[in-house]
C-alpha cells in the first residue's frame, strides 16, 4: 500500500471530479459531502506521506506510455512541501466556496473542475519526471479555464480568452522544450542535483535554448514580468477561484516548475556553469519591483492583490535563482508563506465583496468597524506580506537576504528593502482606511455571510502567524525547507 | 522578591491583547491595562535578576535576558506605561473607538518591553516593528485630518526606519554568522551594517534630520499616548543605539563626529523651532528632540573616547530615566489642565507642573541636575579636541529647555478648559509628579556631584527667565503677537492636496494687533515658516561643516556664522 | 508485338479522352459516362499488357481483374445513376 | 475458424441479413458490431501472443492467391474500427433520433458493409484486392452520406461517389501499371517497383488515387460537403474511419519501401502542411458546427500525412508510429465530436455556432464530450494526440527538421483557436441564465460520445498497447 | 490482322469521343453502346473471351439500359461548357500528356510474367479447366467474393435511395412476341454459359447478365407481375448470392482449415454450386438495379 500512496492522493480528487461533474445542480448536500470528504482524506493522506518521507521512505509508481516515455508519480521532500500547501488550502477554500456559491448556477460544473484543478496541482507536485510534470501542467490549464469563465459574462470570457492564450502559449513552449530535451537526453527523471550528465558540454547551445524554453513555459504560470498579463485580467473569476488558483495553485505550480527545472533537471551547478542563474535572478528582481509598482495604482482591490502576487511569487524565483542554500531555504519557505498569506487576503477580499459589495480600495472606509474579523485577517495577511517580523513573510525575506549576501550580491538586500517599502506603500493605505476611517453613513449589509466565509480566512491568518512565530519548530514550513535544501545542496 | 520569569515581561500585554479580541472579556481586560506593565517592573526590580530564557521553537530561536543595561530601562518604561495606561482609561472613558486605542496600546507596550529584554536579532526586530506599527494606531486615534497627516508622516518614517534597520541587522548577522543581538556590536561587523542600523534607530530617537514626524505625532496623539511616545519609545531608540554601537571597544572618530554634528544641530534647532509653536504638546515634543540630541551627544562622546564609556553609560541611563519621568509628568499634566477651570485650581496645577519643568531645565537638587552633573563628569574624562565644545553645548541645551518650558507653561496657563474631560485624570499625573520629585533618591547609586556644579546649573535658568521677561515686555509694548507655525515645518510645504486647515487640539490664543511679521497689504498668505526654514538650513550647514572638518582641524578660524550665536 | 501495342494506344487514348472529359463537363450523366470510358480504357491497357503475342494467349489473372472491374463498374454506375436521378429529379441546378 | 477469416466474413453476412429485413436490422446490427469488437480484441491478443501471421486464402501461395497479413498495424486499425463502430452503433440504436427520411433501417447494412470492407482492407496484402475493398468502402460510405435524404446530402453523396470512383480508377491504373512492370500485384512487389521508372509511375498513380480517397489537401474538394451534410452517425464513421483507410494503405506501401521515392514523400509532407493550414483557416471561418468539424478533419488528415511524409520509410520506426497514434486519437476524438455535434444539433434544433448558447438550455453531457474530444484533437496532454505529437516532434528534432516542427505547432495553435470558438460558447450564460433552465437529459448518444471522448483521453495513458502492437508490424 | 485491330481501335476511339461529346443524350448513349460492343470485339482480339462475353452483356447491355432509363428521367443537358476555352485546353494538354506517359510506360514494360505458368501448374488442382474461372473462383476467390459484396452494397444503396420504379408503357405490339422468344432463349443460354464456364469461356457473371436481360425483357413487356412480394423476393435473391458465397467460404474453412479452400476432389462441385447461386443473384440484382424497388409507402 505504501507505494500506492501517491496514487491514492491523486485519485482522491481526480476520482471525485467526474462524479461531481455528473451530479445535477440541486444535489448540493451530496456534492458538499463529496467535496469535503475528499479534501479531508487528502489532507490525512498527505500528513501520513509527509511523516513517511520525513523518516526517509520514498515512493514511486508509474506506467509506461510509449517506448522511452512513462508517467511517474514520486513523493520526495520537495513534492511534500507543495502537496501540504495545496491540500490544506484546498480544504479551506472548498469550505469557503460552498458558502460563497450558495444559490449560484452551474455549481456541479464549478466543483467538478475545482477538484480537477487540485488533482492536477497534486499531480504536478508528485510528478516524477519532466513528462509527467508537463502532462499535469497542461491539465491544470484546461481545468482552470472553465473556472475563470465560470460567471459566463462577456468580460469573463474576454479574460478567459486572454488566460487561455497566455497559458496555452506557455504550454507550447514548455512542450517544445521538454520534447527537445527528451530527444537529446532520453527520459528526464527528477533526481536531486540534475540529470543532464555531459549534455551541457556537448550541446551547450541547445541546452541553453531548452532552458529558456522551459523557463518561459513555466514562467507564464509563475507570472514572470513579460508573461504576467493574464493574472490581473483573470481576477474577474469568483473569489474562491482567484484565492486558491491564482494565488496558490496555478501561480505556485509555475514557481514549483522553476524549482524542479533548476534543481532536479539541470542541477544547481549546471545552471551556474551555463551562466543562466544571473539573468533569471535579474528577471525575478524586475518582476518583484514591476509587480509592486503596478499594484500601487490599482484601485480595484483584487487587481491590487493580483499584482502583489506577481511580485511576491518572484521572491521564490529569486530564491531559486540565487544559487545558495540560504536563498533556497528562503525561496522554498516563501512558497508556503506567500501561499497562506495571499489566500488570506483573497478570501478576505471575497468576503468584503460578498457581504458589503466593497470591491475597490476607495470603498474600504470603516471596514474595521463593520467587519472586524475579516479585516483583522486581512491586516495579518497584509502585514505578513510587508515582512513585519512576527509574521511569516519576515522569515522568508530574512533568508532571502542572507542568501543574497552568501552569493555576494548585497543588491538583494536593497531589493528586499525596496520591495518591502513598496508593499507597505500599497497595503498600509488600505489598513488605514479600514481601521482609522469612519464607515460611510449609507452602508447597508448586502448579504449576511455565514461561518463558512468567515472561518477560512481566520484559519489561514492563524497559519500565517504560526508559520512566523513557530518558524524554528521541526514541522514548520521553514524546518521542512531546511530538510529539502539539505538534500539539494549537499 | 518573587522570581518573575523573564519571558513574562512581553507575554502579559500580549496575552491581554489576545483576550482583548474576545468581546465579552473586553471590559475586564480594559481595566487590567495599567497593571500589564507591572510584570516588567517586578522583573526589573527583582533582586536576583530573572534567569535568561531560551525558546528554540519561537521565531528563529528567541532568547530573553534582563541585562544590567536593560534593567533600568525596563523599570522606568514599565512605570511610565502603567501610569499612562491608567490616565488613558480615565481620559478615553466615553470615546467610542477606545477599544481600538487600547489594542494598539497593549501591542505597543508589549513591543516596547519586549525589545528591552530580547537578546536575539529576530525577536528584537519583531518587537521593534510591533511597537512602531501599533503606535501608528495611537497617532491616528483622533481620526481627524491632522491625525491623518501626522499618521502618514509617522508611518512613512517608521517603515523607512524599520526597513533600513532590517537591512543593517541582516548584514550584521550574516557577517558575524550568529543571530544574537550582542554580536551586532562585534568588531567584524562591517561599517555599512552599523551605519544602517544606527540610521534606523536614529529615526526612532528623533535625531534632527529625521525628527520631522515627532512633533506632528505628539501633537496629534492623545496626551497619554504622547507621554508614552516621548517618554518610553524614544528611549527604545537610545537603548538600541547603546546595544549596536561598538562603544567602549575602539575609537570611531568619523562616526563620533557625525553623531556629534547631528546632536549639536538638534540641541540648537529644537528650542528655536519649539518657540514658534502654539500647541504646548508640540513645544514639549521639541524639548524632547533637544533632550534626545543631548543623549546622542553623550553617545558621540563615548564613541570618540571609548575609555570614558564606563562613566558616560550610567549618566546616559540616568538622563534617560529622568527625562522620561519629567516629560511624562508634563504630558500627563496637559489633560489635568483641561480638566481644571481657570482660577486657583489651575494655578496650583501650574505650580506642580513647574517642578518637572525645572527638573528638565537642570534645577539643582532635582533629578535633572544630578543627571546633567553625571553626564558632565563622564564627559570630562574625554576632554580632547572638539570635546572641549561640550561645555557650551550643555549650557545651550539647558537654556533652550528652560525657554521651551516657560513657553509651554505660558501656553498651558492660557489653555481653555474642556468640560468633557473627567476630573480624576489628574491622579496618574500626581503619581508621576511624585516620582519626578522623588527622582534623585530613587537612583540606586547617584554619581557624586560637587557643590560648585550646583551654582553653574542655576545660571541657564536665570538667563532664560530674564530673556523671557524681556521678550514679554517687548511684545506687549509693540502689541505684536507671535504667529504660530503649522506643524511639520518642512513637510507642510510639500503637502500635495490642500489639506483642510488642521484643527489643532488646542486653539492658539487670539489677540488683536500685529504678528511678529507685519502682514503686508497684499493678501499674501503669511509665511512664518520660511523664516524658520532659513534658521534650519543655517544650523544644518554649521553642523555639517563641523563634522567634515573633524577634530584635528578645529583650530582653524571658524566660519563667521558660529560667532553670531 | 504490334497487336498489344495497338491496344495500348487504344487504352491510353480512351483514358486520356475520359480524363479530359471529366475535367470539362458538369452534367451528371456525362461525367458517369466518362468514368465508364475511363474504366474501359484501364481494362484495355491491363489486358493488353497481359497479352502474350508469341502464344496468342492472355494471362488469365488480368482477365479476372478485368471481369471484376466490369462488374464493379456496373454496380457503381447503377448507384451513381440512382443518385443522379434523385438529385436531377428534384430540380435542375 | 481463425479470427481473421471470421472478422472479415461476419460483418458481410450481418449486412446481408440487415439489408434483407428492416425489422430485425437494429438488434442484428448491434450484435454483429459487438461480436466484431470481440473478434478484434481476440485478434489483437493473438498477434501480441504469437506475432504476425500470414494466412493464404484458399491455401494458394502469395503471387497466385491472396494473403491476409495480420500484423500489429492491421490489428491496431481493426481495433480502432471496432471500438469506434461500437460507439456509433450505440448512438444509431437510439431509435428516437430521427433517422433518414428514406428508410429507418438503412443505416445498419451500410455500416456493416463498411466495417467488413475495412477489416478486409486492413488485412489484405494484395494491391488489386485493396482496389476492390476500396470500392465496397466507397459505395457504403456514399450510402451513409446519402442516409438523411436531404438534397444537400444527396448532392454531396454524388460528388463523393464520383470522386471516389475516379480515385479508385486511378488506383486501378496504378495496379495495372504495377502488373505490367513487375508482373504480379501482391504487396511484396512494391520494393521492386521502386527500381524501374514504370514502377515509380505506378506508385505515383496509386498514391494519387489514395490521396483522393483520403481527401488530402489538393484533392479534398468533395469531403467537407459530404461530411457536414451527412447524418451525425454517418459523418462520424466517414471522418473517423473511412478517411483513415486510404492513409493506412499509403502507410502500408511506405512501410514496404513504396514511399522511398523522394518526390512522393515531399509531396505528402507538403500536402499535409497545406491541408493543416487550409483546413484550419476554413474551420476558423465556418459558421456551422458540422462544417467546422469537417474542415478540422481535413486539417488533421494533413497532420497525419505530414507525419508519413517526413518518415523516411520503415527504417526509422518511431515516426510512423506517431502517424498511427495520431490516426487512432483522431479516429476516437473525431467520432466523439461528430456524435456530440449530432446530439447538440438535436437538442438545439440547429448547429449554428453563434446560436450555441440558449438561455433555457444549459450545456449538457454532449458539450462536455465535445470539449474533451477537442482537447484530444488539439493534442494537449494526457491524450493520445499529445503522445502522437510528442513522438512525431521528437523524431523531427532528431532529424533537425525544424520547419516541420514549426508547422506541427502552428497546426496545434490553429486547432486550439477554432475549437475554443465552440467550447467557449458552450460556457456562456452567466447572470441572464433563465431560472427554469433545464439540462438535456442523458441519451444513448451522450453515452456514446462521452465514452469515445474519454477513451481518446485514456488512450493517451494506455498508449503502451498500440505501441507494443506496432512493434510486431511486418516491414 | 493488324489492319483489323487498327480499324477496330479507330472505330472504338471515334465512338467513345462521340459518346462523350454529343449534346443529345440518346445519341450519346447509342454511341456508348456501340463503343461497348466494339470493345467486346477487341477483348476477343486480345484472346480474352470471358471478358468479351461479360463486356457485351453487362458493359454494353445493362449499362446502356441504365443510362437510357436515367436519361429519360433527368432530361436534356442544360448549361454550356464549363470554364471556357482556356480550361478545356489545359485539360486537354494534361490528359494528352498523361495518356502519352501511360502509353510509354505500358509499351515499354517487358517484365517477368509469373502468373501463366503458376496458373497452368495449379490448374488441375483447382477443379476446373477454364483458367479464368479457376482464378476467379479458386485462386483469387476472395476478390470475387468482395466483388459480389460490391454488387450487394450497390443494391442496398439503390434500394435505400428508392428511385421511381420503371412503369412499363405499352411499347407497341411487337414487344410481347419478342419477349416470348427471348425469355426462354435467355434462360437456355444462361444455363449453358453457367455449365460451360468450368471448361470454356463463360461463367456466373456472363450467365447472370444474360438471365437479367431475359428478366428485363419480361418486365419491359409488362408481362411479369410487378407486385411487392415478387420485388422483395428478387431483393432477397439478390442478397442471397453474397450470403451463400460467404457461407461456402466459412464451410470450406470448417472442412479444410483453409478459408475459401474447397475440399480436395470436390472443388468442381463446390465451384459449380457457388456459380449457380451467383448467377441467380446477379440476375436478380441487375434486374432490380434497373427497375428499382417498389415505391416505399411513406415516399
Amino acid at each position: 500500500m505504501s507505494d500506492l500512496l501517491p496514487l491514492a492522493i491523486l485519485l482522491t480528487s481526480l476520482g471525485v471530479a467526474p462524479v461531481i461533474l455528473a451530479l445535477p445542480d440541486h444535489w448540493s448536500r451530496l456534492r458538499t459531502a463529496l467535496n469535503l470528504g475528499a479534501a479531508t482524506i487528502k489532507v490525512a493522506l498527505v500528513a501520513w506521506l509527509s511523516m513517511a518521507v520525513a523518516s526517509g521512505a520514498d515512493f514511486g509508481v508509474g506506467i509506461a506510455i510509449a517506448p522511452g516515455l512513462s508517467l511517474e508519480l514520486q513523493a520526495d521532500a520537495l513534492s511534500v512541501l507543495f502537496l501540504a500547501l495545496s491540500s490544506v488550502l484546498w480544504l479551506l477554500t472548498t469550505i469557503y466556496a460552498v458558502g460563497y456559491l450558495e444559490g449560484g448556477t452551474d455549481r456541479s460544473r464549478f466543483f467538478g473542475f475545482f477538484s480537477l484543478c487540485v488533482a492536477s496541482t497534486v499531480g504536478i507536485a508528485m510528478a516524477g519526471n519532466l513528462f509527467t510534470f508537463l502532462v499535469f501542467f497542461e491539465l491544470l490549464t484546461l481545468a482552470t479555464w472553465p473556472l475563470v469563465v465560470h460567471r459566463g459574462s462577456a468580460e469573463a470570457h474576454r479574460a478567459g480568452r486572454i488566460y487561455l492564450i497566455y497559458t496555452l502559449g506557455g504550454g507550447l513552449a514548455l512542450t517544445l522544450g521538454t520534447i527537445w530535451l527528451y530527444a537529446l537526453a532520453g527520459d528526464v527523471p527528477f533526481t536531486p542535483r540534475g540529470v543532464l550528465g555531459d549534455l551541457p558540454e556537448t550541446h551547450r547551445a541547445s541546452v541553453t535554448a531548452i532552458f529558456v524554453l522551459l523557463i518561459a513555459g513555466v514562467g507564464v504560470k509563475a507570472a514572470l514580468v513579460p508573461l504576467h498579463g493574464w493574472l490581473p485580467v483573470s481576477m474577474v473569476a469568483p473569489a474562491p477561484v482567484s484565492a486558491l488558483l491564482h494565488a496558490v495553485a496555478v501561480v505556485k505550480s509555475g514557481a514549483y516548475g522553476i524549482m524542479r527545472i533548476v534543481y532536479d533537471v539541470y542541477g544547481v551547478d549546471t545552471v551556474q556553469a551555463l551562466g543562466l542563474a544571473l539573468p533569471l535572478a535579474a528577471l525575478a528582481a524586475l518582476t518583484i519591483l514591476w509587480g509592486s509598482i503596478r499594484a500601487l495604482r490599482q484601485d480595484d482591490l483584487k487587481k491590487r492583490l493580483a499584482y502583489s502576487t506577481v511580485s511576491q511569487v518572484s521572491y521564490i524565483t529569486l530564491g531559486v535563482a540565487l544559487i545558495s542554500p540560504l536563498a533556497a531555504i528562503g525561496g522554498l519557505a516563501h512558497l508556503i508563506h506567500q501561499g497562506i498569506m495571499k489566500i488570506t487576503l483573497f478570501l478576505a477580499a471575497g468576503n468584503f465583496a460578498e457581504a458589503r459589495g466593497v470591491k475597490t480600495v476607495s470603498a474600504m472606509d470603516g471596514m474595521g468597524r463593520l467587519m472586524p474579523g475579516t479585516t483583522l485577517a486581512f491586516t495579518i495577511g497584509a502585514l505578513g506580506m510587508i515582512g513585519i517580523p512576527p509574521l511569516a513573510g519576515f522569515v522568508s525575506k530574512w533568508y532571502l537576504g542572507a542568501g543574497g549576501l552568501d552569493v555576494g550580491q548585497p543588491a538583494v538586500i536593497a531589493l528586499l528593502a525596496g520591495s518591502s517599502l513598496l508593499n507597505a506603500a500599497y497595503f498600509l493605505p488600505i489598513l488605514q482606511r479600514a481601521w482609522f476611517r469612519p464607515p460611510p453613513e449609507d452602508v447597508v449589509p448586502k448579504r449576511g455571510i455565514g461561518w463558512m466565509l468567515v472561518a477560512p480566512p481566520a484559519v489561514t491568518a492563524a497559519l500565517v502567524v504560526a508559520a512566523g512565530l513557530l518558524a524554528n519548530a521541526p514541522f514548520s514550513p521553514l524546518g521542512w525547507t531546511r530538510f529539502i535544501v539539505s538534500l539539494e545542496y549537499l | 522578591m518573587i522570581a518573575v520569569p523573564i519571558w513574562l515581561v512581553p507575554a502579559v500585554p500580549l496575552a491581554l491583547l489576545v483576550a482583548f479580541c474576545v468581546p465579552v472579556l473586553r471590559p475586564g481586560v480594559r481595566s487590567l491595562v495599567p497593571i500589564a506593565p507591572l510584570a516588567g517592573l517586578l522583573a526589573a526590580l527583582a533582586d536576583p535578576v530573572p534567569a535568561p530564557a531560551r525558546i528554540d521553537w519561537l521565531m528563529l530561536g528567541t532568547e530573553f535576558a534582563m541585562t544590567d543595561l536593560g534593567r533600568p530601562f525596563v523599570a522606568f518604561t514599565a512605570a511610565l506605561w502603567s501610569l499612562a495606561g491608567w490616565q488613558a482609561l480615565r481620559l478615553l472613558r466615553d470615546d467610542p473607538a477606545r477599544d481600538r486605542f487600547f489594542a494598539c496600546m497593549l501591542m505597543a507596550m508589549a513591543g516596547n518591553l519586549g525589545l528591552l529584554v530580547a537578546q536575539d536579532i529576530a525577536s528584537f526586530y519583531a518587537f521593534f516593528a510591533a511597537m512602531s506599527l501599533s503606535s501608528w494606531g495611537l497617532v491616528l486615534h483622533g481620526m481627524g485630518a491632522a491625525q491623518r497627516f501626522a499618521g502618514r508622516v509617522y508611518i512613512g518614517f517608521a517603515i523607512a526606519g524599520e526597513v533600513v534597520l532590517f537591512a543593517g541587522l541582516s548584514l550584521a548577522s550574516f557577517a558575524t554568522g550568529d543571530t544574537r543581538l550582542a554580536a551586532t556590536a562585534g568588531p567584524e561587523v562591517p561599517a555599512l551594517a552599523t551605519a544602517l542600523m544606527a540610521a534606523g534607530l536614529l529615526v526612532k530617537l528623533g535625531a534632527v534630520p529625521l525628527h520631522l514626524w515627532l512633533p506632528l505625532a505628539h501633537a496629534a496623539a492623545p496626551a497619554p499616548a504622547s507621554a508614552v511616545l516621548s517618554g518610553a519609545m524614544l528611549k527604545a531608540g537610545l537603548f538600541g543605539l547603546m546595544t549596536i554601537l561598538p562603544l567602549g571597544t575602539e575609537a570611531e572618530p568619523g562616526a563620533a563626529a557625525t553623531l556629534a554634528a547631528i546632536a549639536l544641530a538638534g540641541l540648537i534647532l529644537a528650542p528655536c523651532l519649539g518657540l514658534l509653536h502654539g500647541d504646548p504638546k508640540a513645544v514639549l515634543a521639541y524639548s524632547s528632540v533637544g533632550q534626545m540630541s543631548l543623549m546622542a551627544l553623550g553617545l558621540a562622546a563615548a564613541l570618540a573616547a571609548p575609555a570614558a564609556w564606563p562613566a558616560i553609560a550610567p549618566a546616559l541611563v540616568l538622563l534617560a530615566a529622568h527625562h522620561a519621568f519629567a516629560k511624562a509628568a508634563l504630558f500627563l499634566g496637559v489633560p489635568t489642565i483641561w480638566a481644571t477651570a481657570r482660577g486657583p485650581a489651575r494655578s496650583a496645577v501650574l505650580v506642580l507642573l513647574a517642578l518637572p519643568a525645572l527638573a528638565l531645565a537642570g534645577m539643582p537638587a532635582t533629578s535633572g541636575a544630578t543627571a546633567k552633573a553625571a553626564l558632565k563628569t563622564g564627559l570630562d574624562g574625554a576632554a580632547d579636541g572638539w570635546l572641549v565644545w561640550l561645555e557650551p553645548a550643555l549650557f545651550a541645551a539647558s537654556l533652550g529647555t528652560a525657554l521651551l518650558m516657560i513657553r509651554a507653561l505660558i501656553l498651558l496657563a492660557g489653555a481653555a478648559p474642556k468640560p468633557d474631560v473627567a476630573a480624576d485624570v489628574s491622579l496618574p499625573w500626581l503619581a508621576m509628579s511624585g516620582l519626578v520629585v522623588a527622582g534623585p533618591w530613587l537612583v540606586p547609586d547617584p554619581p557624586v556631584t560637587d557643590a560648585a556644579a550646583g551654582l553653574s546649573d542655576l545660571a541657564p535658568i536665570v538667563v532664560a527667565v530674564a530673556l523671557a521677561v524681556g521678550v514679554a515686555v517687548v511684545l506687549r509694548g509693540a502689541r505684536l503677537s507671535v504667529a504660530t507655525m503649522p506643524p511639520g515645518e518642512v513637510l507642510s510645504l510639500v503637502a500635495r492636496r490642500p489639506e483642510p486647515e488642521p484643527v489643532l487640539a488646542l486653539s492658539a490664543p487670539v489677540r488683536r494687533g500685529h504678528a511678529l511679521v507685519v502682514r503686508r497689504s497684499r493678501p499674501l498668505t503669511p509665511r512664518p515658516e520660511r523664516g524658520a526654514l532659513a534658521i534650519l538650513f543655517v544650523a544644518a550647514a554649521l553642523a555639517f561643516a563641523m563634522a567634515v572638518t573633524g577634530p584635528e582641524t578645529t583650530h582653524e578660524p571658524e566660519t563667521p556664522m558660529s560667532d553670531t550665536l | 508485338m504490334t497487336t498489344d501495342l495497338v491496344y495500348h494506344v487504344a487504352g491510353a487514348g480512351l483514358t486520356g479522352l475520359a480524363l479530359w472529359r471529366l475535367a470539362t463537363c458538369r452534367d451528371a450523366l456525362r461525367r458517369i459516362m466518362a468514368l465508364n470510358v475511363l474504366a474501359i480504357g484501364i481494362a484495355m491497357v491491363l489486358l493488353a499488357s497481359g497479352f502474350d503475342a508469341a502464344t496468342g494467349r492472355t494471362d488469365p489473372v488480368p482477365q479476372a481483374f478485368a471481369l471484376t472491374g466490369i462488374v464493379v463498374l456496373v454496380s457503381v454506375t447503377a448507384a451513381l445513376l440512382a443518385l443522379a436521378e434523385r438529385i436531377g429529379g428534384r430540380s435542375n441546378d | 475458424m481463425t479470427e481473421a477469416s471470421l472478422i472479415v466474413s461476419l460483418p458481410l453476412l450481418a449486412a446481408v441479413v440487415t439489408a434483407a429485413s428492416a425489422r430485425v436490422a437494429r438488434p442484428v446490427g448491434l450484435i454483429a458490431t459487438a461480436a466484431n469488437a470481440a473478434l478484434a480484441i481476440l485478434l489483437a491478443r493473438r498477434v501480441l501472443a504469437e506475432g504476425a501471421q500470414v494466412t493464404h486464402l484458399g491455401g494458394w501461395e502469395a503471387p497466385l492467391g491472396i494473403a491476409f497479413e495480420t500484423d500489429g498495424l492491421a490489428a491496431v486499425m481493426i481495433l480502432m474500427a471496432a471500438i469506434v463502430g461500437v460507439a456509433v452503433a450505440v448512438q444509431a440504436s437510439d431509435d428516437r433520433t430521427p433517422r433518414s427520411a428514406t428508410d429507418p433501417g438503412a443505416f445498419w447494412p451500410l455500416w456493416l458493409a463498411t466495417l467488413g470492407a475495412m477489416n478486409a482492407l486492413f488485412l489484405s496484402a494484395d494491391l488489386f484486392n485493396l482496389y476492390v475493398t476500396f470500392e465496397i468502402l466507397g459505395l457504403a460510405a456514399v450510402g451513409l452520406t446519402a442516409l438523411t435524404g436531404t438534397r444537400r446530402a444527396l448532392r454531396a453523396a454524388f460528388d463523393y461517389l464520383s470522386a471516389g470512383l475516379a480515385g479508385s480508377l486511378l488506383l486501378l491504373l496504378g495496379v495495372a501499371l504495377a502488373y505490367a512492370a513487375a508482373g504480379q500485384v501482391d504487396l511484396s512487389v512494391v520494393p521492386a517497383l521502386t527500381e524501374s521508372a514504370q514502377g515509380r509511375i505506378s506508385l505515383a498513380l496509386i498514391f494519387a488515387g489514395l490521396a483522393v480517397k483520403a481527401a488530402l489537401f489538393p484533392l479534398h474538394f468533395w469531403m467537407p460537403a459530404a461530411h457536414s451534410s451527412a447524418a451525425p452517425v454517418a459523418s462520424a464513421l466517414l471522418s473517423a474511419l473511412v478517411v483513415k483507410a486510404a492513409i493506412y494503405v499509403a502507410l502500408r506501401l511506405s512501410l514496404d519501401g513504396g514511399i522511398g521515392a523522394e518526390p512522393l514523400r515531399v509531396a505528402m509532407a507538403a500536402a499535409g502542411a497545406g491541408a493543416m493550414l487550409w483546413g484550419s483557416w476554413h474551420a476558423l471561418r465556418a459558421d456551422r458546427l458540422k462544417l467546422l468539424v469537417a474542415h478540422s478533419t481535413v486539417a488533421q488528415v494533413g497532420l497525419i500525412s505530414l507525419a508519413l511524409g517526413v518518415a523516411p520509410g520503415a527504417a526509422d520506426s518511431t515516426l510512423w508510429h506517431a502517424a498511427v497514434l495520431l490516426m487512432l486519437s483522431h479516429a476516437f476524438a473525431k467520432a466523439a465530436m461528430f456524435l456530440a455535434v449530432g446530439r447538440i444539433a438535436e437538442e438545439l434544433g440547429h448547429d449554428r455556432i453563434s446560436g450555441l448558447n440558449r438561455e433555457e438550455l444549459r450545456p449538457g453531457a454532449a458539450e462536455f464530450a465535445f470539449a474533451v474530444a477537442a482537447v484530444s484533437l488539439i493534442g494537449l496532454p494526457p491524450t493520445a494526440g499529445f503522445v502522437g505529437k510528442w513522438v512525431l516532434i521528437e523524431g523531427l528534432i532528431d532529424r533537425d527538421a525544424w520547419i516541420w516542427v514549426a508547422l506541427v505547432f502552428a497546426g496545434t495553435v490553429l486547432s486550439a483557436a477554432y475549437l475554443s470558438r465552440v467550447v467557449s460558447r458552450c460556457l456562456r450564460g452567466g447572470p441572464h441564465v433563465a431560472p427554469g433552465a433545464r439540462r438535456p437529459q442523458w441519451r444513448a448518444g451522450d453515452v456514446a460520445a462521452l465514452g469515445l471522448a474519454v477513451s481518446a483521453l485514456l488512450l493517451g495513458l494506455g498508449s503502451a498497447l498500440p505501441f507494443a502492437l506496432l512493434e510486431i508490424t511486418v516491414t | 490482322m493488324i489492319a483489323f485491330d487498327i480499324v477496330l481501335t479507330l472505330g472504338l476511339l471515334a465512338c467513345a469521343a462521340m459518346a462523350l461529346t454529343l449534346r443529345d443524350r440518346t445519341a450519346s448513349i447509342a454511341a456508348f453502346v456501340v463503343a461497348g460492343l466494339l470493345i467486346a470485339l477487341s477483348w476477343v482480339r486480345l484472346a480474352a473471351p470471358d471478358v468479351a462475353l461479360a463486356e457485351a452483356a453487362i458493359g454494353a447491355g445493362v449499362t446502356g439500359a441504365l443510362f437510357l432509363r436515367s436519361a429519360r428521367r433527368i432530361g436534356p443537358i442544360t448549361g454550356g461548357p464549363v470554364g471556357g476555352m482556356s480550361a478545356s485546353i489545359a485539360a486537354a494538354l494534361g490528359a494528352g500528356g498523361l495518356s502519352a506517359a501511360l502509353f510509354w510506360a505500358f509499351a515499354g514494360t517487358s517484365g517477368p510474367v509469373p502468373y501463366p505458368p503458376l496458373v497452368a501448374a495449379n490448374l488441375e488442382a483447382s477443379g476446373v479447366t477454364n483458367p479464368v474461372t479457376a482464378v476467379l473462383l479458386n485462386f483469387r476467390a476472395w476478390d470475387t467474393l468482395l466483388e459480389i459484396a460490391v454488387l450487394a452494397v450497390a443494391l442496398a444503396l439503390v434500394v435505400m435511395l428508392g428511385p421511381a420504379p420503371v412503369v412499363p408503357r405499352a411499347l407497341g405490339e411487337l414487344v410481347l412476341p419478342f419477349a416470348r422468344i427471348v425469355v426462354p432463349l435467355a434462360i437456355l443460354v444462361a444455363g449453358h454459359l453457367l455449365w460451360q464456364g468450368a471448361t470454356a469461356p463463360g461463367g456466373a457473371f456472363q450467365a447472370g447478365a444474360v438471365l437479367a436481360g431475359g428478366m428485363l425483357a419480361l418486365v419491359l413487356a409488362g408481362i411479369g407481375p410487378a407486385g411487392e412480394r415478387i420485388v422483395r423476393g428478387a431483393l432477397l435473391l439478390g442478397l442471397a448470392g453474397l450470403a451463400v458465397f460467404v457461407g461456402a467460404a466459412l464451410a470450406a474453412e470448417g472442412l479444410t482449415g483453409r478459408f475459401l479452400g474447397y475440399p480436395a476432389g470436390a472443388e468442381k462441385a463446390w465451384i459449380i454450386a457457388i456459380e449457380a447461386s451467383l448467377t441467380l443473384s446477379i440476375a436478380a440484382t441487375l434486374c432490380l438495379l434497373f427497375t428499382g424497388p417498389v415505391r416505399r409507402p411513406h415516399q
